[in-house]
């Protein structure tokens, strides 16, 4: 009993290190990637998904501040301060590419030309309102970018995000408390936990990371969700490609 | 792989539907797709809505595709010119339906359109009959009409130069529409006349990034309209021209 | 008598012929035309204006199919069917010319950075009214082309016109009988027999061709002129330049 | 003549006046034309609105103007960046103002500035804080909210090659907010790496027609902002640095 008890208490511990890692994420949501589309990825986590295109798909990224066919990054010859992604992070241009001002690039996103936009979520609620900008905090700085626009000028909107935050609150939620980005405009959220659905009936878990339960999930969001007929534990590999 | 070409202008404008509305790029004949309106010709689609800043002129081109009784109305600025024939006489005998928008609101509302914006303000046309049944508002002092961006399920425009993204340059004035048609339609059709690698075209100088286009078919030796015009030819859809031997 | 009767009769006949011709009205507007403009000309005797820029001065040409930096018309070699102006004319591009789409085209317009349009006019009334794309006629096929955009965006609008129609009714009036092309737009009228300022408090006759008097031009006059205090008879040469 | 270079960064920004609303492309570092901001401390102009996608980085550029007390207010989308210190200091104490706008909106604010439109509607920000007191309208039952078009007294751009008539290029994603902000400014200011011949930039390949643009400095070999802030310089006014020798 004793060893039981110690090997729960390490894997409470363990809760961050248990589900699929940062990489594994990216690579899951890539998988929802479809050939031929246009893309914008925000900074962090989702940055990786370009990383983890499958074989034999063709995907564009575009960076708001006016490139479709980003690049890798740059080698210390290729490295140009004059070209940088939405992160301002130094990047390159694949053959292909097209250079455009401000104007013309958020045209693309407000005119629902971008496919898909991968992002990061501080709160998302089950009708699909996403709030990723602000605490709401009094004396923060307030900062948006060009978040506001993707989420409502793209196609599809995934989230990955880890699925609570680092003190354990729920981040999936009935409404959420921070100001919002946009109302009712996320499609799939990504998690360390697994992969969930909005739908107009709620939100529905359609996949599991491996060796975690439903009822592991439905513990650690802040909403009741309904699972799929069927839903499959994805196993990843660990994140190469 | 993303490639965007078509094996044939007919294939390119197979999945055309009745009562499309179809942005034609070009300015007169500068510009004007010629080969993809015949194909539309041969494919027949009817009742179609068409955005062209004019009517065409003799009878080929965007004139045959209205001659042929395929067109319902036409959204332009200015749908007299020289060798205009077909138009006129379908409108006066109320056969074809009419939206008259100046120039510059024509092409706003294109641009508005691919942009996202449902609407916006402008001066153009206020005081006048134009302006007639429109919201009218006034921000500081002056009068403005609102008016409505303008999308297409099918834009035809013509290029320079394509590669298989789609990144697009244009030749000259022949440019006028077609950037901003390519974004306001769901499906972008060109006919270019050369294909290009990738890369080819200076990332600097792509006028319309591929994200716009859908369909690409190179036409190397495009007819020019003027000369057909000149040589009085009339185009006639391929099934008719078969018929008829 | 006889001898004067018949002289008077010839005379009335030549009506046409007396004040200035097409080339002078547009010599004398492009005297107006400062250097360093940017200067849309409209089709017919506007064309003209860009032969009568006095020498020393550099005017940039605006058509509004997309080209800032219009030149002369083409030898047959420079012929391109892809190079035209707004009246489908084929033209040539100067060293330092720009192409660019419609949508830019009437960006330039609407947003008052064209110096200067001229444009012809069926009526102008004392207000700066002006009339020059419909008769307002049941059986006509109406077409507007880029008139309306031209007078409401371009800082200032000059009409070059014949003083009366062919048949002698007055162009310049209290009030437009024909639809409307643009309110309170026109700046200055050149005319066969004179240049007319619209001014607030209404129309001024600032110029006479030669050998015309106000009495005749007020005649020919569909409202109440006032007169410059200093009326020039400015006496162009015969249009060559 | 049309020739619209100026003597020097000093006398391209001396009719800058108090209380003026400036607009200053660049995105972070790319594309921010730092000589011509510099000489704006230098000139001292005070009261400043100033447009930008974010506040500067370090104590240079458009940190610097800030730091120096000449900016009233800002109007950006993101005042927080990596390095960025003056800003959020002197917001917190209430010593500067700030509009926040989403990106895009910002973009089509100045788009539609320079392009006589005051006022369009957009999806974006729609049942957020950011639309809080703004008209919303719905159209085809989807809500919009109305943003006006922003103009500016004078823009500060950068660009990679111009011509005596002001036709521009620029490098890369340098681009950014400059073809856009020459559209929406009374007077256009531009520090190019380069002066070319008339006709040397391709009338295909213009970036920004010289119609947008007022005055130019070639600056051939420009500071760097990251290099400047790695390095720690402080960027004082010169009357200033005179003050302090």
């Amino acid at each position: 009993m004793n060893t039981l008890a110690t090997s729960n208490q390490q894997s409470n511990r363990q809760t961050a290190q248990i589900g699929w890692n940062r990489e594994q994420m990216a690579q899951r949501c890539a998988q929802d990637i479809e050939d031929g589309s246009y893309v914008n990825l925000g900074i962090g986590i989702p940055e990786k998904v370009a990383q983890y295109v499958p074989d034999g798909r063709e995907v564009i990224y575009h960076t708001e501040n006016g490139l479709l066919g980003m690049g890798n990054s740059p080698t210390a010859d290729e490295h140009d301060p004059d070209l940088i992604n939405a992160g301002k992070k130094a990047v390159t241009a694949i053959p292909g590419a097209a250079y455009f001002h401000h104007g013309d690039s958020f045209a693309m996103i407000r005119g629902n030309h971008i496919d898909v936009c991968v992002l990061g979520a501080m709160q998302v609620s089950a009708k699909g309102d996403l709030a990723n900008w602000s605490t709401g905090a009094v004396d923060a700085i307030p900062a948006v970018g060009g978040a506001m626009d993707l989420v409502a000028g793209v196609k599809t909107i995934f989230i990955i995000t880890q699925h609570t935050t680092k003190t354990g609150d729920a981040k999936i939620l009935a409404e959420c408390s921070f100001p919002l980005t946009g109302q009712k405009v996320v499609n799939r959220i990504y998690t360390d936990l697994c992969v969930i659905d909005v739908r107009p009936e709620g939100l529905m878990l359609i996949e599991l990371a491996p060796g975690i339960s439903f009822d592991y999930v439905q513990q650690r969001t802040g909403v009741t969700l309904q699972s799929a007929a069927h839903v499959t534990m994805n196993n990843l590999n660990e994140g190469q490609k | 792989m993303i490639d965007k070409r078509v094996a044939s202008c007919a294939s390119a404008v197979a999945n055309i539907k009745d009562g499309d509305t179809i942005m034609i790029g070009g300015f007169g004949e500068a510009g004007s797709p010629i080969e993809l309106i015949h194909a539309l010709i041969d494919h027949g689609a009817k009742n179609l809505t068409v955005v062209n800043n004019n009517t065409g002129s003799g009878r080929v081109g965007l004139a045959a595709l209205i001659e042929n009784g395929q067109v319902a109305k036409m959204i332009c600025s200015y749908p007299r010119t020289a060798n205009s024939l077909v138009f006129p006489e379908l409108y006066r005998s109320g056969k074809i339906a009419l939206e008259l928008v100046p120039q510059g609101t024509l092409a706003e509302r294109i641009r508005a359109g691919g942009a996202g914006i449902p609407a916006f303000f402008t001066k153009t046309s206020v005081g006048t009959p134009l302006a007639d049944g429109k919201e009218l508002r006034n921000f500081e002092g002056e009068n403005y009409v609102m008016e409505r961006g303008l999308k297409a399920d099918f834009a035809l425009i013509k290029a320079k130069q394509a590669d298989r993204y789609g990144n697009l340059t244009f030749n000259k004035t022949a440019r006028n529409f077609a950037p901003i048609m390519a974004m306001a339609a769901k499906n972008t059709l060109v006919q270019t006349n050369e294909m290009v690698e990738l890369g080819a075209i200076d990332a600097e100088n792509v006028i319309t990034p591929g994200i716009f286009v859908n369909g690409i078919i190179e036409v190397s030796k495009p007819q020019q309209e003027s000369q057909l015009v000149k040589d009085g030819v009339v185009y006639l859809p391929i099934k008719s021209q078969g018929a008829e031997k």
